[in-house]
């Protein structure tokens, strides 16, 4: 547990990365003199999927490493305010580790357009980076997650709960288990109306012992519906290994058994993520059903975090108290952040010629500029008017006040 | 016009509206979207529409509830028709979706959606799971979702379209014990509010409060109070979320008598609330509650049918109340 | 569907067949002309199962054909008060035609002793095969079925809801779907306490579609219970055929996915049945885990049928006008009546030299009258008091009647 | 005799019960068996018995209350915590299975178990479903099944060996805004009955009927009252089902002002039903209710804790209905 309780889960492990630079989470893992290579064996023979992303527009490509960078910084700025900022108010389900999957399955997708054009995202609740990737309002959504009145969902939401149709981002959902059943009824809904849009699903391990991901999965196969389910197998669900509740070691095992077509990739890189969801998006849009994704990946932080946070704590960033039956070993953490999805992004493009190494650094720079511009918009964001909270029940009036007697 | 039975009157608002909008879509289990009656043609959505806006599905009641809210989410407007058998599994997603989500999301989801949530008939012989009463209360007492349980066939069909074209989420019970109801009833569109109770009878000395399927009991019983010369008021609820308070607290501040009627069990049965309310804006008046015992509703017709509240005891009980 | 209506379906075909005998069905069936052999090569290869059921002595084998002949006459006995005697007021959910499964399965099973070491079966709305396989008292069940108040559970529940702990009948469920979640707990409570019982869920093909089905899988795998899981397919559930709710030919194969050992049967062989729930049985006694069994079996009758039945109309024992997706072609039913349950344990017998055709004759003649009396015991039963319907709400006290105001 | 949460209360019964019964058993998924308190040993269910007997599952609470459903039918006693987010997925287990079984085989079925159910603490920021307070409703209106709410970790603990040792099912709320109150409690197994409700203030200017997590403020309200001179008698209902009427319907019948206080939302609140009981049982009663309003919790802590019931609330609402 030392690595996550001293480092980054203290306030002086944290503040020390911070004021370096996002690779910061590197060097530590690095000192322990863990090394492995960028990319796996398994994962290189997934990564063999049609549609490269070597066809790629220059533009895209960046425009993918630009996601991943702006998951990163809004992740890590998030985390510095909590643990430094007395004002914020704000919590978060940590994605740090996972962008590449979020940043690929989504640059797949179509991201504006009306609605019913659109490709609609069901997302959990760990959405931001789902939420960032599919094109949501940062400011916004930093206002949400600070319960700020002109926030992305006028406060009424916050974290578990962002939505924004105008990008297709249905929305986060703080259940375990609904997602795919909503995605595949809007994917219904999509292939009645005669659209070509697609429904995509992302969600954890956890989901897999749901009765939703059975119900998903048969009636999307039955019916043929354009849906996709992108499992981020991050290893945990809370508390537990997944394996304490899944008895495959590939989950994408399940989904194959319906005899929908599935593909285990290398979740920290972001072309196997966008591969596998181009192929799965083309399926869908030909009429030809749904796909499972089943993207290994890790988040780097602990479940959840709050201001106030104390390391070692529950909310704090590090070790869990709670992680009774199975936590997550220490050197589990420093192995799987040398594959970090950010450094894989920027090796590759440096080596297919798409950038070189001073135009990621000034790629960095910018989006961090761009992440502490909208903290700093939702910093100055009214608060909520309380007599609010009885609109939105329905799409007119106002609930009753009660409380009162 | 003409006469038509409450299913009949219900699929003829759904076709309409189906045919009018081609986005909208019909998700069953066992009960197919037909239905017919003398003079008018039959209606067969499936066929109609298709098997890509209309289908059964495998026995999973939380999918197909699931899935109208998600196609709700994604802008198409939908509608299900759950066997009361599987009720209890559509559960979480109206509590935690369907009723939240538009507040959840400051106004930005909309759930155009309608949940035909069938109840059981109430007839003797098949025991607890198949003979109850009993979601009304768990569905009126969640937030965000309009609960409403018409009463006869042209309300049903009114409170249809009304329910279709709301871009609120309707939980729309059907008491299977009205099947054989039958009423004249507009072949054309029109609606009936989602939010307004119906006085069926005026009267002064005592108000009768029921809705669904305790109406018929409640209409019989004030018919032979009347006849003794009583002034009875009977109040069809119709909707059960949000309710109309001002109809039976008006009622009873005139007769000072409140006698309600619920088929589903005791505790926190919908007329609780309706005295609950009238109790905190009236004083002086007096209250009766008949409903379905705090018991699970046994199988053999003696026990059951000595159970199930009737028209007698309405009849009593009123009578009790106002003499 | 000539057939069901003008034959089964209708009352004076009915009686035609009642006053000949039982196999009046096969009769009807040969005429078409459609003919099988007794046991397909597909269901022959399955038969190869250890435990033969050669191996037993003639006593157990004889008692198991007698278990088909009790469950065969029962049906039949119960259509027939139905059609004619205007007193009786008890339904079906008919099993004629599925007996093998519920007899040959039941054989394997330990189904007297004290309730923590007796086998413990978890039945569905169809329970009535295998409340008698599992030795339910056929009096206390017909008197329970016409809704007496000395039947099995005293007028409470009748047919969806028979229920004999004596036997380890824990009981029938008219609700599809918490069955196997129902049974895989009380696997778990055996495993913990370590008895070497083990739990039983007969279910249909409609259960596959069910979120419970997963439940029931995923977590008697991961915990290794001592459950089976005997999935009759019957090929519909209630209007549809399986295919609409499953995308798997063999509904084993969904169980296979979760490692679960899996069979599939000919559930018209009573033999196989045994020899395949031995095995399970064998599994599970030894801490080695769940197992699952798809029968293949078909029902005679339509879903349901009750007193008053009229041919041609919901309820009665024939075509089924609500049955618009998908229903059940009459060639069907004829072929599948050609490998009657019955006939094939007679056969298998007299082949083996355990009986000849007159003790089969004279056992058949013998449970008719053990049915004949069980129907003449229950009709002459008392009628509930209808103020004990507020009793058993709870272990003490009585509700208090509400309905009066 | 040593201060104890209401977690190390009741899990000091669980372990007292589990020790004395072998094949017992304890099913959860996030909250871990665990308790601790300063003088007592560290309580870990887990540790102790084994996962023979003491297990986590995945994201499936249907299966958790399907299986120690199934447990109890097996003839074992058994115990499960859900966490509140999945509470949604139990409901048709409680419906049609624990709660009817033993009525539908006459008496054959028991299923001696326990159904912890995590409430929200109503905690601010986390919105509609993380802040919720409201299916206790939904379960007291289901039949043969207990549903008890205790306030106190006294009365959390002799609940929980009365619930234990109950053949009855038993839903055993748990509102977890309760989790830092500590008081004494005794060490040694003890029970607390579950169908009588508490009088914890005596007085005769008004009653105020309360539970779970509205007794705090009730209680804070009522000594702000009381030291202005008013009689206040506040009760405990403690269970929800069987609702023990007489307590508040002899102290209304005394006070004539009866204050209802509930977290959960306004519409069916079980003070529906409290008023409902009384107003058929007193004449000439005053009432009024304070709940949640019906309208799901916002996240900003803004709104939300303007919406939430306060003991500003019940002292106002009171000294209104004294007049
Ligand atoms: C129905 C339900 N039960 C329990 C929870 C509590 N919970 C929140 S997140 C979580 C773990 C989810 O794990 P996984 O799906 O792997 O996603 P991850 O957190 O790893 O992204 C749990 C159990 C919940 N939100 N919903
Ligand atoms: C949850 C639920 N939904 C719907 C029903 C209505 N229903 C009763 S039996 C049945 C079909 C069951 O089919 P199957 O499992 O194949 O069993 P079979 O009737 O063929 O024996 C259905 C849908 C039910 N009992 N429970
Ligand atoms: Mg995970
Ligand atoms: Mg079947």
């Amino acid at each position: 547990m030392g690595y996550e309780r001293d480092d980054i889960g203290s306030d002086a492990g944290f503040r020390a990365l911070n004021t370096t630079s996002r690779r910061g989470f590197l060097r530590i893992a690095g000192l322990a003199g863990v090394s492995l290579s960028l990319v796996s064996a398994a994962a290189q023979a997934e990564a063999e999927i049609g549609f490269w992303a070597k066809d790629l527009s220059n533009e895209k490509l960046v425009d993918m490493f630009r996601t991943i960078l702006r998951i990163r910084w809004h992740e890590r700025t998030m985390a510095d305010k909590m643990l430094s900022d007395p004002d914020y108010r704000g919590y978060n389900h940590f994605c740090a580790g996972q962008e590449a999957v979020a940043a690929g399955c989504c640059a797949a997708l179509r991201n504006s357009g009306p609605y019913d054009q659109i490709d609609l995202v069901f997302s959990t609740h760990r959405p931001t980076g789902h939420a960032i990737a599919k094109g949501v309002d940062m400011k916004l959504m930093c206002a949400e997650n600070d319960f700020r009145a002109t926030g992305l969902n006028g406060g009424y939401g916050a974290e578990m709960h962002l939505s924004d149709p105008s990008v297709g981002f249905v929305g986060a959902d703080g259940m375990v288990g609904p997602g795919p059943v909503l995605a595949t009824g809007a994917a219904f809904a999509i292939r009645a109306r005669e659209s070509d849009q697609v429904a995509v699903f992302f969600g954890g391990d956890g989901t897999y012992a749901t009765p939703h991901f059975h119900s998903a999965l048969n009636n999307a196969r039955l019916l043929g519906l354009p849906f996709i389910y992108v499992l981020e197998n991050n290893l945990y669900h809370q508390y537990a290994h997944y394996s304490f509740s899944c008895p495959h070691t590939d989950i994408a095992e399940a989904a194959r058994a319906y005899g929908i077509p599935a593909r285990v990739v290398d979740g920290q890189d972001v072309f196997q993520t966008y591969n596998a969801m181009h192929e799965a998006v083309d399926r869908a849009r030909a009429g030809n059903g749904p796909s499972f994704i089943e993207a290994k990946t890790y988040r780097y932080y602990n479940h959840w975090g709050a201001p106030g946070a104390t390391a070692g704590e529950l909310g704090a960033f590090g070790y869990d108290p709670l992680a009774i039956s199975s936590f997550r070993p220490e050197r589990e953490v420093r192995a799987w952040m040398q594959r970090d999805p950010v450094n894989i992004a920027r090796a590759t493009l440096i080596n297919w010629g798409v950038l070189d190494a001073g135009q990621a650094e000034a790629l960095e720079t910018e989006v961090r500029a761009e992440v502490d511009a909208a903290f700093a918009w939702a910093a100055e964001q009214p608060l909520c008017n309380p007599e609010d909270g009885l609109m939105h029940v329905y799409a007119e009036g106002r609930a009753i006040a009660r409380q009162f007697g | 016009m003409t006469e038509k039975s409450w299913m009949y009157a219900v699929l003829e608002a759904v076709q309409a509206e189906m045919r009018a909008d081609p986005a909208m879509t019909w998700i069953f289990e066992l009960t197919p979207p037909v239905a017919s009656t003398p003079g008018r043609p039959v209606i067969n959505l499936e066929t109609e529409f298709g098997r890509k806006r209309v289908v059964n599905t495998g026995i999973d009641e939380m999918w197909m509830v699931g899935a109208v809210t998600g196609a709700g989410l994604s802008g198409s407007r939908a509608a299900t028709y759950i066997p009361y058998q599987g009720i209890g599994m559509t559960f979480q997603m109206l509590q935690n979706h369907a009723g939240k989500l538009r507040h959840m999301t400051g106004g930005k989801a909309s759930i155009p959606v309608v949940y035909v949530m069938e109840f059981t008939g109430q007839t003797p012989g098949f025991a607890g799971q198949h003979s109850d009463y009993e979601m009304d209360t768990a569905f009126a007492h969640l937030v965000g979702i309009r609960t409403v349980v018409p009463s006869t066939p042209y309300d049903a069909k009114g409170m249809m379209h009304a329910a279709l074209r709301s871009p609120d989420p309707v939980v729309f019970i059907y008491p299977a014990g009205l099947r054989m109801l039958m009423e004249d009833v507009p072949d054309e569109p029109y609606e009936v509010p989602l939010d307004k109770a119906a006085v069926r009878t005026e009267g002064s000395d005592i108000t009768i409060v029921s809705s669904g399927p305790g109406m018929q009991i409640s209409l019989e019983a004030a018919q032979r109070l009347q006849a003794e010369g009583a002034g009875v008021e009977v109040i069809d609820l119709r909707v059960l979320k949000e309710m109309d308070s001002a109809t039976f607290i008006n009622s009873v501040a005139k007769t000072k008598r409140l006698l309600t009627v619920d088929m589903s069990y005791y505790t926190l049965c919908p007329g609780a609330e309706v005295i609950a309310r009238t109790a905190e804006n009236v004083d002086g008046a007096r209250y009766k509650r008949i409903a379905f015992p705090d018991a699970p509703p046994p199988a053999s017709p003696e026990m059951f049918l000595w159970m199930r509240p009737d028209a007698n005891h309405v009849f009593d009980a009123a009578r009790r109340l106002i003499g």
